[in-house]
């Protein structure tokens, strides 16, 4: 039994009653994780590689075991796959950039959907204007859900590179990957996947996906903020020049040029978020030791009843599609009143409620809604604060009435 | 530490929720002598207006726009303001201005809201540097 | 008067009588530091900007209350010239994608030093590479100062970059940093200065400099990895497009593009190292504490002691300036003792040692050395622990006699 | 928590100061029949092997270089343990073989250097890949 008392009792945030309900923006992080961050900050703060005394080895060890946790945790082939990069938005412009520039060629075409995220957007958007590509947005049905018949026939335009997110954080709608991965490598297209709102809350095994490219950030998964994974197919990024420059990526430096580090160094210039990398190590085991189906389990189960709960509620629209078919994350509208007038009367409750764009502005200017309100839910949600919720929206309608 | 606004607290006062649900002014003129629009990009907020000037005074004045209350009531409560007044005078209203005639406190993530009005008269009016304001 | 022991009770690492000289890599962070970067993990975990609850209007204030600190730290003219990076090296990384590849052109010059640190050496190579750019190095004399009748001679052709470190990490040389940016702002270069060793140092005022960027690391210090200082004249940031693309830093995304954020968030891309910035606005509160001329009158004390020790060292060679002109770092070498070997003896003594090329391989090469051991200094340095040092490398020579 | 090797520990110990100081089959040979060199940019060490095959066998073989105590020393005793033995024997020295002829514990930062001339003959007499080794 997932016992979610005894998961709260492990963030001390919770002590003062608070209800959050944003962890699609970022998520709350438990002591076993900040404890990580503070045994480096007191027992063995140092910078990695090439040190010659005991805490750095030490300090080195740690940060490289998280990328061994990592790597189990996506099941990818080698830990030279596992990127730390700051975040998802770090990992997707590396790619734009390392990739990208070399890659993508005057007239080539690049699909993303209005799903997306900005940040799974705009760095593609640069890259079409810097080297000439088009790009294509594969839309969505009237439940919020990808038009695969539309995204097959942009497929047979042979896309250079295809992008899409995992799940959208802006609806929760789960896209089916696995199908849309396989058609894309099909059609001969490099493919990302952003897995912002995907590794958080469900096994995910990139070998079995398939895709070239898995971007996630740790902020999202119980880590603390500053790292985040860039996974990559081995062979792509030995093929890839380096993105960042500087300490620590090189094998030699000369007045007459450089040499780089193998992978997965050649992309981790400069000091790195030491700290945050360990934190984030902790952050998978603290996963791991609940289990990623169980964490699935429970938020598809407060996911179930907050869908259930604000179905009920007259004058509120709910965007995306049907539970079934999404994960933790709920959007909705009240006739009459501006999402944010809601989260202000909300925040009065101790809700944490997000609205607005979510990052996904052609997905509002799709929906023909300025912004929306979110809920949405992680490992410690409990259906009591969907009832505060329910009880905010409620006194909101009662203050608009 | 911040505190969240005690449940007690005016922040949604009668006449703010009255302003929203029966804005003044609302609308837009046929031929107006400034329309500007401005958009708070990071909520969607959209507030524009358009003027009348008859001899430097505001003749008359209509807004327009769609948003949260905060900035729908302030667009409203700065119209009433402006209706009639120099435009030299109108030149003068400031953020303090604007906030005190609200009359509630306003979170730092709300007061954009509450400014954006603010903002379409300063940059349609006198072409001030949209950042200059906020 | 300033007391060394009362600022060491703030750093718990010490509590196991750890001597710890290797600052100029990473520096210690203090309980002030991971303090408010707890506060932050316990209190208001949120995620920051167009959050419409009361913990993320805390996380936004906090954060942005630290880019006021820095730019005050640094007398920069605005908030808006205060860029977070995730240290020196992205700082650097960010102005050559960004300033250098629209503002370099075939057959420009970029004149660095022989003296720098990787970071800012080879991000500059990749940008020559792409935009067909020379690149020219001032050489160092054999006191380890750079050549400042060279520096004059490059300048004279119209160099449309310049770029070098405030301060040498490897050999602890100061920069005249005043004269040089004057003369390069005077022959039309754009200047940047790397302040990775200069920032945490001394009193840095960029407005009485006149360079054009300043680049540091928060790790260095006091404050946690992942949070670093681009410091950009508005003017060019203004003219810059962005670095990173994604969430936060856009305006407006359509499907038919994108408008950008004002200053400073057009370069602040997706979650931000939030807690990591907190974090760092704590270590600025703790220098400004201290007295940036404090901290500089106390590092210089020990390093000239530190000097006197290992001069009387027999079989000993330290590399660099004379300590008026040098700050916290002593580099040296040992007759029949290679570095390595040293610091691995030390180690065995607690005292941590740096032992390599320090990410100044070009320095190095110019020096005839495959590497050098060296000691670097900070607030909280005692001189018994420098004592320590001249014991361990008798200790060593005792070993390898 | 690792933590530092003890005072009284064997770290240098005399036979491979010994090999450090005196190194045995240390120069260059005349026309090798193999030659090749590494190093370890991360530290600057450096080790060069030339060999002299006859019959199959490592009939003479020599070693040059610069860096620490350990990748000397190492390499040092690698060439006494090659001399005179077939390639194919030399093929399957291992890690473990080497880390166990040094007889000293090694801290990972230092086990590259203990390595290297194992690299420089894993790569110069098979052509393998030398990250493989690591
Ligand atoms: C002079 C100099 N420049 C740049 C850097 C790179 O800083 P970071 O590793 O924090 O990016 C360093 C740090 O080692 C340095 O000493
Ligand atoms: C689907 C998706 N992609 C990308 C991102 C960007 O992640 P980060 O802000 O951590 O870079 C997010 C986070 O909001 C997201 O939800």
């Amino acid at each position: 039994m997932y016992d979610v008392k005894a998961v709260r009792r492990d963030f001390p945030i919770f002590d003062n009653g608070l209800a959050y309900l944003d962890s699609a923006n970022t998520s709350q992080r438990p002591r076993q994780v900040t404890g990580a961050m503070m045994e480096y900050f007191e027992k063995f703060n140092s910078n990695i590689h090439r040190a010659a005394y005991h805490i750095a080895e030490e300090a080195t060890d740690r940060y490289e075991a998280t990328r061994e946790k990592i790597r189990a945790f996506i099941n990818a082939a080698s830990t030279k796959e596992i990127i730390y990069t700051r975040g998802t938005t770090e990992a997707i412009n590396l790619v734009a950039y390392s990739w990208g520039r070399a890659n993508v060629k005057p007239g080539d075409l690049i699909v993303l959907t209005i799903l997306d995220h900005h940040s799974n957007i705009v760095p593609w958007q640069i890259l079409a204007t810097a080297n000439g590509a088009n790009i294509e947005y594969v839309d969505i049905d009237d439940r919020g859900e990808l038009r695969q018949d539309q995204f097959r026939e942009l497929l047979e335009k042979q896309p250079k590179l295809v992008s899409f997110s995992h799940v959208s954080n802006a609806l929760g709608t789960i896209n089916p990957v696995h199908e849309m991965v396989a058609a894309a490598k099909a059609a001969g297209a490099t493919v990302l996947v952003d897995g912002a709102q995907g590794a958080p809350h469900q096994r995910v095994d990139v070998r079995d996906l398939g895709c070239d490219f898995y971007a996630f950030s740790g902020h999202k998964m119980l880590g603390p903020t500053g790292a985040g994974i860039l996974y990559g197919r081995r062979e792509l990024l030995e093929a890839m020049d380096p993105f960042l420059a500087g300490g620590d990526m090189i094998k030699t430096v000369r007045v007459e040029g450089t040499t780089y580090h193998d992978l997965p160094w050649k992309f981790e210039a400069g000091t790195q978020a030491i700290a945050e990398v360990i934190g984030l190590g902790a952050a998978v085991d603290y996963l791991d030791g609940l289990g990623m189906d169980n964490v699935l389990a429970h938020e598809r189960e407060v996911t179930d009843y907050a869908y259930e709960t604000l179905s009920d509620i007259e004058g509120l629209t709910l965007f995306g599609p049907p539970p079934s078919r999404r994960a933790g994350v709920i959007s909705f509208a009240l006739d009459g009143i501006h999402p944010h007038d809601l989260a202000t009367i909300a925040d009065r409750d101790q809700v944490c409620l997000r609205a607005g764009h979510h990052c996904a502005m052609p997905l509002m200017t799709r929906l023909g809604v300025p912004a929306t309100a979110r809920a949405s839910f992680y490992v410690y949600t409990l259906k009591d604060e969907v009832d505060r919720l329910a009880g905010s929206i409620k006194e909101a309608q009662r203050i608009f009435k | 530490m911040s505190t969240p606004p005690s449940a007690d607290d005016q922040f949604y006062r009668e006449y703010i929720l009255d302003h929203y649900k029966n804005p003044r002014n609302y609308g837009r003129l046929d031929h107006p002598d400034i329309s500007h629009e401005e958009d708070n990009p990071l909520c969607g907020d959209v507030v524009g207006m358009d003027f009348r000037i008859k001899d430097g005074v505001i003749d008359d004045i209509r807004f327009h726009g769609r948003g949260c209350a905060i900035s729908q009531a302030s667009a409203s409560l700065l119209t009433e303001r402006l209706k009639g007044i120099p435009l030299d005078d109108a030149k003068r209203i400031n953020k303090d201005d604007v906030l005190g005639e609200l009359g509630i406190e306003i979170s730092p993530a709300r007061i954009k809201c509450a400014l954006l009005p603010l903002k379409v008269l300063k940059v349609g009016a006198y072409g001030l540097a949209a950042e200059d304001e906020e």
